[in-house]
């Protein structure tokens, strides 16, 4: 009994996300047109999974108290390195595929060696290595183009069995192969004390760097998945700055409306990816409602802004005043 | 024993030591003109520094409030859209006869500070983390301009006041921009040094805890900063609207991300509590002269989205880096 | 499944323009109407899109669009392409008939073209159009707008010099096409030509301040170019005493107004582009094809240009308005006659 | 023959920070299957001998052996993995992990390369068990213990790592009398199974009843080691503070003032099951004392009166006149002029990088200002003044607060706090740390300014300041007051036997009042 209680108390970020995802989505199907179709779930799967793999990315670094404001540049070199590397032969594209992760983690790992050795910030470091990458997205793919192998991007973003959507399903399986390996290994059990406390973790002889590193490396290994998917997704690739700050400030509403702590140790990518999901049903909400197409972004921003607004719940239980100051 | 540290206290620097911070970024500066004149001499031209200082001062004027905001530990990310609501509205206002004109400018900085305080009080006391909140902030606001653009009226030509501000010549050869962000910068140290307000800045950005149990309305001091920040924001976009004669909706979006390179860059710790408003003066002109310099280079955009990442990276690391644990 | 591919010419052959000789032309089965048609926008916030979803709106509300439209539906995803893609799906899972779209990225939407191709959804690209056969493309003639531009300075500076190019973003099809268009035709005068690039983002404030630097480093140019944010392009010319030159550029207003205000002192200038009412072209082009006319798979659009000296006030621009709309806004081939400042200009409204 | 070689030694070892010397030239040897003891005030380098000897810091100079072979550590993680085990000061608990978690936290049990939950759970259990501490689950977040249980968990982390040389540095400063008790038994249990202990504690009581040897440390050297017992009290506590020692508590007076009316009375005070039901009054010139095991609401007592709680019910009536105080500011405010030393210097006394004078001011900021601007003349002659009053030994009113020793910080706290003239001083356990030097200077501090007609409420763990500097002392248990003890009533025995909620039969507190529980 208290052994449940103590399993609500460790994951209560999580299931509110969930929580609030299950409300918004079920908003959203009943009023779709279409309804609940395999369709729609997938479409909206695919749109959810892109961003999932992005939050997920900064929940790793966020966990050890630190923020990556690269990811969705990391997400946007990725996806320019695939759109010219994963296409011919099942060969080739397998490497293209392996180097294209290779570079997510290389490009992870440049951020961690940073932050880590060079003792910076992970803010300013991540603003300034973000623009690197996008300079080598520009480099690489100066107009959108290129191409993909058509019959991986096409299982990748169609359905399983008819009716399964494949990127839900890779998105479980990363979440399985990459995910809780970390969370149950050494090094992540690191990664969350560092954040918790960066000097008790130290006087506890926990492997510190080696936890952070592999935060912020597996970070952009995370982060070029969803690059790869973004170029399944559109057949191309595409050197865009906008797109990648969208994708990181996204990451960052998704990781908070997931429960994970901006001050680092509390929170799980699970919750990250039901922040994400929650966070695109935000955007679909104004699919199936009809509203004047110039009152749409300030829909979006008031959406955007309840759903933070409800973590404050919590505030009104708080019977001592400290507790407001952490 | 107790004479002498009796004696050294009553020693009291009235000048606290210059953070090496701001020496080396001043540094930067003269070796940056020195590297742009192997290029041109017009860059060590007189026309082009004042130039430079009056476009600095748009970013010196947004970066005063987003320095604040960084030394209570938290980050201001609403400066795109705050800084085009208070180009927009105060030209909107200017639209309305001589009374508009008379109002426009006042008008423009009190929506951004109302804005400000919107995320102050989500930040103080609805607990809500600053980055998130202030996203939430700055997508209302662009849901707020978007309509109103479409919506009502579209006037958008500064003010003749607004036009003198950003542009006109009070004393001869010494822009107008460049005395607007001197005064902003001699009130933002006063209240820094010598004012309660200022003190419980730093106060609050080491512990807040402490700060409040000290007996400091903190969470007052906490919403006031971000009221101070938006209407700084919405200043520097008054005086965008009136350099530019008008205003436009993506008119704040390059000022986000330098604004916080700045402030850091100018030694203030982005964890709060620390920093100096003459660093981020020195940040304010090496990033401006920076972008410029790589600009007027015909430097293809990627290599130099590299190369200023590389230099700020480069810049941090010169710095010294955080004190180890051990 | 799919269109039928005929002979010429479009039904509508003024308005629907074929984009070269070899345009393929494409007869849909015709549908009963009326019809569901859906606008998925991407980017929303600046002028020039608001502009055209209120052209879009104000288009299918006239009484003969609206009787043939059971539904007009808008929809912006932002910058991110992916939110794009999904409404457009969304839009074919729900049984519309036709969806007009501003593409963030013209590669991208292969899959999704080959979906609405299978469910029979008429695609019609406009602005930044598809890289595809199977869709139908409204189609402005970016180079061409370089080409424009690189022709009006050659005329203005026979010798060569040193021109100013403030380019867009960099990174997409519209910069890259204007570009290049810009550079061959000035390199094929085999003249001298000094070219300084900036990057102006296509964004006023931006624009403004490159411009005030290059000035600085560089002391004088003879002649500018510029893909966007004009205006502020010429006042930075103003407050740092630049001489007036030769302009090739936008049809935002506010150029217009310094074109003309300017005349006299050397800002001769070309004003070329295509408003945001292709929106409108783009819709009837759907809905033409829905009740089954043939339609060219890729229209080109009439450029809106004018040049010194027929900068006319309340005709091709207002003084008393802002600065941001772009002029060009009609597309009278089409029948398409919208003022700009019957869509933003409110003054009439709000008085 | 030489003396067969001790386990550990260290010889010559210096320690610099800047211009002061932490240590210098300092020894030590310790034995396997003793208790060693070290002494000294604060700031005499003790914490820093041991960090030397755990890894946390690196010495300038000198050599370690252990088992006769040198060593060296270049983190505490190595000097783990030679059985050198560290309780610090500083808790070095990770508060968002589960006590489990920590205990395991620096050699977790792995099954295929993953942490096997099941069998971190069993060493955490069996740890705790250890320790004495079963009733804390080790599926509990450590930020929800308080703070006395932590520092169980913090015992029990050390015992997990099956350490040789186990060193607690000042461990048992946070705790009870009960608690310590029980981690006394788990000593010298250790010290039978031939471990050897290092034990650095300011409470004098402890160190006769724990320790072997003892070793006196003075401005970084050791200045002399010794058997246990065979040194006096005295004898010790001149040779730490390098003069001559005499009477630690000040004297009371005979009987507080009966006849002053109370300048805050406290009627039917609870609050949310931590507090319940607490009335008592306090007269100008008192020092009432707060005792009981820790935990038992005596934290809560002093927030509610601060403002600091949300829902307290009950009234506060000061000077005769009901009050409702809603927050620290309204409790500092002329109108109420009440002070709160709190529990916890770091994080809710000081802003530890902000300088000493920046620390001083903070709270008086609002008088030493007009229209929101700082007078800064006289806000430098009031820091001077409260520096001088306390003698915070200081290289600078500039310098951060942080580099001062642990007591000369406690001093800031309190001076922070004088500099406004209170009437009414809460302290939250303030000597916790401090070395018997300072904490005198503390004690007749608050008898000074209790004589000039303060009030004060004095909450601490420890009975003997409890006995030596109150003049009544109310016994918490569970939230409630179960005694109030009152001049020589106020005895070691009757606050042990209150504060374990054993009834009084057995004599011993003879002037005691029993007050009715939880009326
Ligand atoms: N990191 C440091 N930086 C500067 N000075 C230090 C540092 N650590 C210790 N010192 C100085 O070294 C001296 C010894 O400090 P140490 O903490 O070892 O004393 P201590 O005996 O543990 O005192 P306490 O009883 O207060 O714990 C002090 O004067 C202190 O100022
Ligand atoms: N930045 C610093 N500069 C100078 N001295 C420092 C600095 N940081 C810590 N110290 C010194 O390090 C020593 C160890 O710090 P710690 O927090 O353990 O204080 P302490 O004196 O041991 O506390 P206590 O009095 O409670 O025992 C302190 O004596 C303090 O003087
Ligand atoms: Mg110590
Ligand atoms: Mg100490």
């Amino acid at each position: 009994m208290t052994e449940w209680r103590y399993l609500v108390n460790d994951n209560r970020g999580t299931l509110l996300a969930i929580a609030i995802f299950v409300v918004m989505f079920t908003i959203y199907v009943s009023n779709h047109p279409a309804g609940l179709t395999s369709n729609v779930v997938t479409t909206a799967s695919n749109k959810g999974v892109l961003l999932a793999f992005v939050a997920m990315a900064q929940t790793l670094v966020v966990l050890t108290a630190g923020i990556d404001l690269s990811v969705g540049m990391i997400f946007v070199l990725t996806n320019c390195l695939a759109s010219g590397l994963v296409f011919g032969t099942a060969l080739e594209t397998t490497i293209g595929v392996v180097a294209v992760l290779g570079a997510g983690l290389g490009c992870g790992a440049l951020n961690g060696l940073i932050v880590i050795y060079g003792r910076l910030q992970p803010i300013v470091t991540t603003i300034a290595t973000g623009a690197v990458f996008y300079g080598i997205a520009l480099a690489l793919r100066p107009v959108p183009g290129g191409e993909v192998n058509p019959v991986l991007a096409d299982a990748l973003t169609g359905k399983l069995f008819g009716f399964f959507p494949a990127s839900l399903a890779t998105l479980i399986l990363v979440v399985l192969v990459v995910w809780i390996p970390f969370r149950r290994s050494v090094l992540g059990r690191a990664a969350y004390a560092v954040g918790s406390s960066d000097q008790a973790a130290y006087m506890s002889g926990v492997p510190i760097k080696a936890g952070k590193f592999a935060a912020y490396a597996l970070g952009g290994l995370l982060a070029s998945i969803g690059g790869l998917f973004l170029t399944f997704f559109t057949y191309s690739g595409e050197a865009s700055a906008a797109n990648g700050n969208t994708y990181t400030l996204f990451a960052i509403a998704a990781v908070v409306l997931g429960g994970v702590s901006l001050y680092g140790g509390v929170g799980s990518a699970i919750g990250a990816i039901f922040g994400a999901l929650a966070f695109r049903t935000i955007g679909d909400l104004l699919f199936v409602f009809d509203l004047e197409p110039l009152w749409q972004p300030l829909f979006q921003g008031v959406v955007l802004f309840a759903a933070v607004c409800l973590g404050s719940l919590r505030l009104i239980q708080v019977r001592n005043r400290l507790e407001y100051f952490r | 024993m107790s004479s002498d540290h009796l004696s050294q206290t009553s020693r009291v620097p009235m000048f606290r030591r210059i953070d090496p911070a701001v020496l080396i970024a001043f540094g930067c500066i003269v070796a940056l003109l020195l590297v742009g004149s192997l290029y041109s001499s017009s860059f060590l031209s007189p026309e082009y520094l004042l130039q430079q200082l009056k476009v600095a001062s748009f970013l010196g004027v947004i970066a005063t409030g987003m320095m604040m905001v960084i030394l209570l530990g938290h980050i201001d990310l609403s400066v795109p859209w705050v800084v085009a609501v208070g180009g927009m509205m105060s030209t909107a206002m200017a639209a309305y006869g001589p009374l508009g004109e008379a109002l426009a400018i006042p008008f423009g900085v009190l929506c951004g500070v109302i804005l400000g305080l919107v995320s102050g009080i989500g930040v103080a006391y609805l607990r809500i983390p600053s980055m998130i909140i202030t996203l939430a902030v700055n997508a209302v606001a662009q849901g707020l301009m978007v309509v109103h653009t479409g919506g009502f009226s579209p006037q958008d030509a500064a003010s003749g006041a607004m036009r003198y501000l950003a542009t006109g010549f009070i004393i001869p050869g010494v822009p107008n921009a460049v005395l607007v962000w001197g005064v902003v910068g001699a009130v933002a140290v006063f209240v820094l040094t010598r004012t309660t307000f200022g003190r419980s800045i730093y106060g609050i950005g080491n512990q807040e805890r402490a700060a409040y149990l000290s007996g400091i309305d903190a969470r007052r001091a906490v919403m006031l900063v971000f009221a101070t920040a938006g209407g700084l924001s919405a200043f520097g976009g008054v005086l965008l609207a009136g350099y530019a004669s008008k205003a436009a909706q993506a008119m704040g979006d390059p000022y986000l991300l330098p604004a916080i390179a700045a402030v850091v860059l100018g030694g203030t710790s982005i964890l709060g509590g620390r920093g100096t408003y003459l660093g981020t003066v020195a940040g304010v002109i090496l990033i401006t002269l920076l972008q410029s310099i790589l600009s007027v280079m015909q430097m293809p955009e990627a290599g130099r989205q590299i190369i200023y990442g590389a230099v700020i990276v480069a810049m941090l690391l010169l710095y010294g880096r955080e004190k180890l644990l051990r | 499944e799919g269109p039928e591919i005929v002979a010429g010419p479009a039904a509508d052959a003024e308005c629907f323009v074929p984009w070269s000789a070899d345009t393929k032309f494409f007869k849909y089965p015709a549908k009963e109407g009326p019809y569901r048609i859906a606008l998925a926008n991407g980017y929303i916030a600046n002028t020039w899109r608001i502009q055209m979803i209120k052209t879009a709106k104000a288009y299918a509300e006239q009484p003969e669009v609206a009787e043939k439209l059971e539904e007009f539906k808008v929809v912006s995803t932002g910058e991110d392409v992916a939110a794009q893609i999904s409404a457009i799906n969304n839009f074919i899972d729900s049984g519309y008939d036709a969806i007009v779209v501003n593409a963030q990225n013209p590669k991208a939407f292969a899959p999704v073209i080959k979906r609405a191709k299978d469910a029979g959804v008429i695609l019609v690209a406009f602005d930044n159009i598809l890289d595809t056969e199977d869709a139908i493309n409204v189609n402005v003639d970016q180079k061409g707008l370089g080409v424009l531009w690189g022709e009006w300075l050659a005329k203005h500076l026979p010798d060569g010099g040193k021109i100013l190019e403030v380019r867009g973003v960099q990174g997409t099809s519209v910069d890259r096409d204007r570009h290049e268009g810009v550079h061959e035709t000035l390199n094929a005068t085999g003249k001298t030509w000094e070219i300084v690039e900036v990057d102006g983002k296509w964004d006023d404030p931006t624009a403004q301040k490159v411009t005030a630097d290059a000035i600085a480093v560089h002391k004088a140019f003879d002649g500018i170019t510029a893909q966007g944010g004009d205006t502020g392009i010429v006042q930075a010319m103003i407050d740092a005493g630049h001489p007036m030159v030769p302009f090739g550029g936008e049809t935002e207003n506010g150029f217009r107004k310094f074109c003309a205000e300017y005349s006299d002192k050397g800002l001769k200038c070309s004003s070329a582009g295509t408003g945001p009412a292709q929106v409108a072209v783009a819709i009837k082009t759907a809905i033409a094809a829905l009740e089954g006319q043939v339609v060219p798979q890729s229209v080109k659009l009439p450029t809106a240009i004018v040049e010194d000296p027929n900068f006319k006030e309340g005709e091709n621009f207002y003084p008393g308005q802002s600065d941001n709309f772009f002029v060009g806004n009609s597309f009278p081939t089409c029948g398409i006659n919208f003022t700009a400042q019957e869509i933003m200009g409110q003054s009439e409204a709000n008085d | 023959m030489a003396p067969s070689e001790p386990l550990f030694r260290m010889e010559g070892i210096s320690k610099r920070y800047g211009g002061v010397h932490a240590l210098e030239k300092a020894e030590l040897a310790v034995e396997a299957g003793r208790i060693h003891a070290l002494l000294g005030e604060n700031g005499a380098g003790k914490s820093t001998l041991i960090k030397v000897m755990s890894g946390v810091v690196a010495p300038d100079e000198g050599r370690m052996t252990l088992d006769g072979r040198e060593i060296a550590f270049d983190s505490p993680a190595a000097a783990n993995r030679a059985g050198i085990v560290c309780i610090f000061q500083e808790l070095s608990l990770i508060p968002d992990l589960s006590v489990a978690d920590n205990i395991a936290i620096s050699n977790p049990p792995t099954r295929f390369g993953l942490i096997d939950r099941r069998r971190q759970r069993r060493i955490a259990e069996d740890a705790l068990a250890r320790a004495g501490a079963e009733d804390i689950h080790p599926r509990a977040l450590v930020k929800d213990l308080p703070l006395s249980r932590r520092q169980m968990v913090e015992i029990a982390k050390a015992l997990a790592r099956d350490p040789r040389i186990l060193i607690l540095d000042e461990a048992t400063s946070a705790l009870t009398q009960a608690d310590v008790t029980r981690i006394f038994d788990v000593l010298k249990r250790l010290r039978a199974d031939g471990l050897a202990l290092l034990y650095i504690s300011h409470r004098m009581h402890e160190i006769t009843e724990l320790a072997d040897d003892c070793t006196v440390f003075r401005n970084g050297r050791n200045v002399a080691t010794y058997l246990a017992g065979t040194k006096t009290d005295n004898e010790v506590v001149e040779m730490m503070i390098g003069r001559e020692y005499s009477h630690i508590f000040p004297a009371k007076p005979e009987t507080a003032d009966m006849r002053k009316p109370p300048v805050l009375e406290v009627r039917n005070l609870s609050w949310n099951d931590r507090v319940k039901d607490i009335s008592f009054a306090v007269r100008p010139g008192e020092v009432v004392g707060l005792g009981g095991l820790d935990g038992q609401g005596q934290r809560e007592l002093l927030l509610a009166l601060f403002g600091v709680l949300r829902g307290v019910t009950g009234d506060l009536i000061i000077d005769g006149k009901p009050t409702t105080i809603s927050s620290p500011r309204f409790a500092k405010s002329e109108r109420v002029g009440m002070a709160l030393i709190p529990e916890d210097r770091k994080t809710e006394g000081l802003m530890l990088p902000m300088s000493v004078r920046d620390n001083l001011s903070f709270a008086t900021l609002d008088r030493l200002s007009r229209g929101g601007i700082i007078d800064t003349a006289a806000e430098h002659a009031k820091i001077e003044e409260m520096i001088r009053l306390l003698a915070i030994r200081t290289a600078g009113t500039g310098i951060p607060v942080g580099a001062l020793s642990g007591g000369n910080q406690q001093k800031v706290v309190i001076a922070k706090w004088l500099m406004r003239g209170p009437r009414i001083i809460l302290l939250n356990d303030p000597t916790r740390g401090i070395d018997v030097g300072t904490k005198q200077e503390i004690y007749q501090l608050l008898r000074r300014l209790a004589d000039a007609g303060d009030a004060i409420i004095f909450y601490s763990t420890d009975y003997d300041e409890l006995i030596g500097c109150c003049d009544r002392v109310l016994v918490l248990y569970d939230g409630a007051v179960k005694r109030e003890l009152i001049g020589d009533g106020i005895t070691e025995h009757a606050l042990v036997a209150s504060a374990l909620n054993i009834d009084e039969g057995n004599g011993g507190g003879a002037m005691a009042a029993t007050v009715a529980a939880g009326t």
